[in-house]
């Protein structure tokens, strides 16, 4: 083997190796996905602490939305069909928000166990459907936890 | 259905007409910006063209 | 692997020689260190709130703006050029280069973390996930740093360039490092974290020699 | 300097560098074309060319830093695209000198060394004594005069030409003005390595603006003269 | 002769016809209208379809016409990219003329359409998340990758000698491949805000065939649009390099005629 | 007063030249408002609260980094010992050149700065006091920069030198400056800062000069 | 050209720049000590010494860059200090040429000429062509041969010393080691302006490692040899 090729089947070697290692430690990290928020779940187990900003999602609990007495303050349920986090929120809620609609929320909890949320967000899944359509979808999103018989994951 | 019912667009008229305005608007400035620049190439080369026949004719 | 070494020590002879490029990042540090408690208001919570974020955001910034000089003194001197023509493997001295001036910023940005987020009076678990995080990311910051800096390296003022080039490939190992720092204030897993910045670590150190040879090459002409 | 000459006037293949119908664009300008150069052995190629017809340019797609706009240089047939027999036998002095200001002039020699897998500090001092600049050996290279940087450079090429290792003799100096900013003794000294680097059966691509016909290379010359390549000034 | 290799060699040719500036001047002057008639009629039709005939969605009612042209610019964003750097490889390791053109003339067009999914997403995101933006994993990688053809962009631009800035730019193009890929799967990867896969999700697309054709329609037409417009940058781009040479002087004069 | 604006309009050709140098500031800016977000949790009111600070550390590293190249290029292709021996008045033209580094940096800085603010969600009257305050500020840093780097101007990396003559100087100008700012974010009165930054700015342009020319005369020998 | 001899020859004073007793020290070496040297109008001083002697080092103390360790220098019989006499009368071109990269041929020259309140763009386009550059007049001087930059510094010199305000007319020239990267024809056009600056009551002070006996410059020539002044190499 000349210099050249020798250099050549080096440069191969480091390229297959590298590469392998870096594909083994990428499929590591998928296993324990990178998460953006959390589950009432998991902030049931693990506790909180009123310092942290949390940022929950989960399914608008169906019968739970209540508005307080100021008018502008909204209240309900965040679930994953397990455990509940109430959520109170003062503000423009987006449009998509309805019983049974996955939503992300973020804010502290305070002393009393509520998510005083300065944000709360809408999450649209991958499934559209035409108005006509619409009341039977409606109705199954909004009893989703009714049809679960497990935690829901978003 | 009627137009201004159309143009409503139930509620979403802002966000659904200045999306498709935009995107309309960006190709076509594509568009309009390559011919444009196309044009002064091509002026350009036309009097490059021109300045070098008359140099050989003076020369 | 002996040019690689041999590399090394030139650019490690070559920064003692020059103690001002030796505690470059030290002083970094220490300005920024210094320029936010001046900056922000009074608040003793805030500083140790985003502490670590600021961190991240020095050690990127700090790795950003040595890139300049990586290639450009020996470009001027001509040092490059004959190790172009010289050099058996070109990738294998610039790794050398390339980890040499990592050791000058990478690593000592870390060892001396600590010590700042001490002045920030951060929970000392956090400092520890700073400290790992840090140790795997700048590395790979520098190295694909080093990328940019070879494509423009015959330009005079290329610093910005550079900025431009090398932001977008910054800016998931900044998510990463500093997204684990988060997660951990607030108890959550950092595995997968530790993790992505390994993969894309071990992705730089395999790839970046050779990018960083072929633009070198491409660029002097 | 002899085992060089020795072990490679063996070989059967005396020529070293090919450049065939080479032709080089620089911005709008074509600078030459349809250029056939050949470098053999106990050859010295000088290019002659006015200012600016692009002689560094030539010199620097010779020795692969850019690659010409169309045509081919072969280094003992092969192309020359990573070609690690070329970089081992072949160095350049150009008009940046590849000196490390922060380093005196003795370490920057030793780095070179070293790459070479070598240590040995009487070479280096062989080297400077050559060419009569022992007396800077402990100066950083900042503080040298134009015309002992110009030296240093020249020391080193001679280090990695001495070099005993195998594969690491540089059989062809690829010279941009070598005698720019040198006084007459120090030019009369260099001329006299390049003879006997010629007589070893190295060979040498050099430019110059003066004639070599007055120098020790003059047997040794073949001229190449660029004006005569189509040039478009 | 079997057909495998009559294939074959036709595409050498036309591989051979386009690497040529000239060849390529020639041919683009043909399919150049081609492309931007049909380009023009699907729009048509799409956006007839779209706007007119596709249903309402049962959750987001009129706003979800956006999709119409925010799915079309994400994909070409991502598609652009893809093309640019694969004729950045193609431009440097065959040394082709033409591959760099074409991969320079895609960098500005890719940016707006990658402007365009951001800003239309962004205002679609407005009604139906509750914000405009936010740091997730889509968002932030589709803004990386607009910065990514400011880069390349900028790279070209900073360098005097043409030969130069191409490879440059090509280096570029082809190290920021990585982020395509994490684009298309972060909703997948991460638990992001940003939906899943509609059109090429599990069991089919989620979505009725009268909101599907227009969306189908639609991609289309901004594909062979992204082709009419690379046609018409890269005969600017060639016309300007090789403006010194015989063909084109000869093509202007002839022009001028 | 001619060679002033001689020197002023070449600076500001070579920076058209070099469209990199001229966007650096933004592109520093632009780098410095995407890190944070990145690298801070996610709380909506914290950009808010520390925004100013951060843009005022933003200013201040931008021209401490930019000083580096002032007089480098200058000194090192020759045309500052033409400046020495020819010119008149060496003084007047390192002014120009000083105000024109200036004005591609510091007046950048302070035009973008509005911009930034709104995407830090900062109130609409900090705008304003933040802008003033940039704009009287920011010739202050670059005049006193200058001096640190016209001192260190022979030096092969001087930047980390400039910085450490330079910083206690600075540190006066950011503490009344980012002091305006949470002064008024309180409610308070800023007048006795405006008036501390103007004195500052003030003595700074009657010296800087002097010292700069006299610098340069005795570093390059 | 003409004016410039006829205002100045007119001058009682002949004698431009005098240095008395100059002693440099560089490091631990004194470089040169003891020396006297006039400068007159029409004379070209030709400091000539090895590599390393002294020459620069000379150069920049006589054009005020930098300091002796001892002596003085006179210009027009007045300190070198704040002399704005002095810094309007001479022009030097060192080793570095003073060229903006980014700058093209043409912008280099109008700033200088600029700096002089004077706006004339024939007499930019004449200096090019004088040298032979005219043809680079829109390259950027990064995109320069190495040559062609020299050319180009030396067409800097002209302008200012042809420019016509009151003061700034650069009666001495001080060029070190002009010839450099230069080719013959240039080498043999510098040497006319030379001749023609010195005949126009110019001086000049030069170094140059060749002898100036065969050229133009042999009847104006003064030489001045470093050696002999006690550098202890
Ligand atoms: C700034 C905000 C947004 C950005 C940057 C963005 C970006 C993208 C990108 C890059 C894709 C292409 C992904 C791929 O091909 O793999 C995409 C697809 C899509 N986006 Fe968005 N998007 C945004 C907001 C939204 C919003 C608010 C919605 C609607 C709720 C939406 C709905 C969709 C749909 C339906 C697709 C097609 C999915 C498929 O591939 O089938 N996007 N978006
Ligand atoms: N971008 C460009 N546009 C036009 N011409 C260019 C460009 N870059 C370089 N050139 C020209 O290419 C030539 C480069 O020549 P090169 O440096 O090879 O000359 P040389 O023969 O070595 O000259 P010298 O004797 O001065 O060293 C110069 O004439 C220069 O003007
Ligand atoms: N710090 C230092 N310590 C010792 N010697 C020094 C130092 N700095 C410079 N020198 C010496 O001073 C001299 C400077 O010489 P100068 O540049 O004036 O030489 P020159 O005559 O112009 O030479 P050339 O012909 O090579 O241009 C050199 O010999 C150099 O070695
Ligand atoms: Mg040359
Ligand atoms: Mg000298």
């Amino acid at each position: 083997m000349s210099p050249s090729q020798k250099k050549r089947f080096t440069i191969i070697g480091v390229l297959i190796v590298g590469i392998s290692i870096a594909t083994f430690l990428a499929l590591q990290a998928m296993q324990s996905s990178i998460e953006y928020f959390r589950t009432p779940s998991q902030i049931k187990h693990e506790g909180f602490s009123s310092e942290q900003v949390y940022r929950v999602a989960g399914l608008v609990r169906k019968g739970s939305v209540s508005r307080l007495d100021d008018g502008v303050t909204q209240r309900f349920n965040v679930t994953d069909c397990e455990n509940d986090v109430t959520v109170q929120y003062t503000g423009i809620l987006p449009d998509l928000f309805r019983e049974g609609q996955a939503i992300v929320t973020l804010g502290k909890i305070n002393q009393e166990s509520v998510l005083v949320a300065s944000q709360v967000l809408a999450k649209h899944d991958e499934n559209y459907v035409p108005n006509e359509a619409a009341d039977a979808v409606m109705l199954a999103q909004a009893n989703k936890c009714d049809n679960a018989d497990g935690a829901v994951t978003y | 259905m009627n137009w201004s019912e159309f143009f409503h667009m139930g509620g979403y008229a802002f966000h659904v007409w200045s999306c498709w305005a935009l995107s309309t608007a960006c190709l076509l400035f594509i568009v309009a910006f390559a011919k444009f620049r196309n044009a002064r190439i091509k002026r350009d080369i036309a009097r490059q063209i021109q300045r070098e026949e008359r140099h050989q004719n003076n020369s | 692997m002996n040019t690689l070494l041999l590399y090394f020590k030139r650019e490690w002879q070559l920064l003692f020689r020059n103690t001002g490029a030796l505690i470059q990042p030290l002083v970094f540090f220490i300005i920024i260190a210094l320029l936010f408690p001046f900056s922000l208001p009074a608040e003793i919570t805030l500083l140790q709130k985003i502490g670590g974020g600021i961190i991240w955001v020095a050690a990127v910034l700090a790795s950003l703006l040595s890139l300049e000089n990586m290639f450009q003194s020996d470009y001027q001197d001509g040092t490059l050029e004959q190790a172009i023509i010289h050099q058996r493997s070109l990738e294998m001295a610039m790794l050398g280069k390339v980890l040499a001036h990592w050791s000058a910023t990478g690593l000592f940005l870390t060892v001396f973390s600590p010590l700042l987020c001490l002045t920030f009076n951060i929970p000392s678990e956090q400092i520890w996930v700073l400290f790992f995080g840090l140790l795997l990311g700048t590395p790979s910051l520098t190295l694909i740093g080093a990328v940019g800096a070879a494509i423009t390296v015959t330009l005079r003022r290329g610093g910005v360039l550079i900025a431009i080039i090398i932001l977008p490939l910054y800016i998931p190992v900044l998510i990463f490092g500093a997204g684990m720092l988060s997660q951990s204030a607030q108890g959550l897993e950092i595995t997968s974290q530790l993790y992505t910045l390994a993969a894309i670590f071990v992705l730089a150190i395999t790839l970046a020699p050779f990018a960083i040879a072929s633009a070198l090459r491409a660029t002097i002409n | 300097m002899t085992a060089l000459a020795a072990t490679h006037k063996t070989d059967s293949d005396q020529c070293l560098l090919q450049g065939h119908d080479l032709h080089c664009v620089r911005g709008e300008r074509s600078l030459f074309t349809g250029i056939n150069v050949t470098v053999n052995r106990g050859q010295c190629l000088h290019i002659v060319g006015a200012n600016g017809s692009g002689k560094t340019s030539l010199l620097r797609i010779l020795c692969g830093l850019s690659s010409a706009d169309s045509g081919t240089v072969l280094w003992r047939k092969q192309p020359l695209a990573n070609n690690v027999d070329f970089n081992a036998s072949t160095a350049y002095v150009g008009h940046k000198d590849g000196l490390k200001n922060e380093l005196t002039a003795i370490e920057n020699l030793r780095f070179q060394q070293q790459l070479e897998g070598i240590n040995d500090e009487q070479a280096l001092d062989d080297c400077l004594a050559q060419l009569k600049i022992l007396y800077c050996a402990d100066l950083s290279a900042q503080a040298l005069s134009f015309g002992q940087r110009r030296r240093l450079a020249f020391a080193r090429l001679l280090l990695s030409s001495k070099a005993s290792s195998k594969t690491s003799s540089k059989v062809l100096w690829i010279l941009d003005e070598p005698f720019t900013g040198i006084d007459i003794h120090g030019r009369a000294l260099i001329e006299d390595l390049c003879v006997q680097h010629l007589s070893d059966g190295g060979a040498i691509v050099m430019t110059h603006h003066q004639s070599l016909d007055q120098s020790g290379l003059a047997k040794y010359r073949s001229e190449l003269n660029l004006e005569a390549h189509g040039g478009n000034l | 002769m079997n057909p495998v290799s009559i294939i074959w060699k036709f595409l050498v040719t036309v591989y051979h016809r386009l690497g040529s500036p000239r060849e390529f001047y020639q041919i683009a002057q043909y399919t150049t209208p081609i492309f931007g008639l049909l380009s023009l009629v699907l729009f048509v039709c799409g956006a007839y379809l779209g706007l007119f005939q596709a249903p309402a969605d049962y959750q987001q009612g009129d706003s979800f016409r956006i999709i119409y042209v925010h799915v079309p610019a994400a994909w070409l964003s991502l598609f652009v990219y893809m093309v640019m750097a694969t004729a950045a490889a193609i431009g440097i390791i065959w040394r082709m003329k033409m591959a760099f053109v074409v991969a320079i003339c895609s960098a500005p067009l890719g940016a707006v359409f990658t402007a365009l999914a951001l800003i239309t997403g962004s205002i679609w995101g407005k009604p139906i998340w509750g914000t405009w933006w936010t740091w997730d994993a889509r968002l932030t990688s589709e803004l990386i990758l607009l910065f990514l053809y400011f880069g390349v962009m900028a790279t070209y631009h900073a360098f005097e000698e043409r030969k130069t800035a191409e490879k440059a730019m090509a280096m570029l193009a082809i190290i920021g491949v990585v982020i395509v890929p994490i684009i298309h799967y972060s909703v997948e990867w991460w638990s992001s805000l940003h939906q899943g896969a509609t059109i090429f999700a599990e069991g089919g697309p989620r979505m009725p065939a009268d909101m599907l054709t227009p969306l189908i329609l639609m991609i289309l037409s901004f594909m062979f649009f992204y082709g009419y417009a690379l046609f018409l940058s890269a005969q600017n781009k060639v016309l300007l390099n090789e403006r010194k040479s015989q063909w084109v002087k000869a093509a202007i004069s002839a022009a001028e005629k």
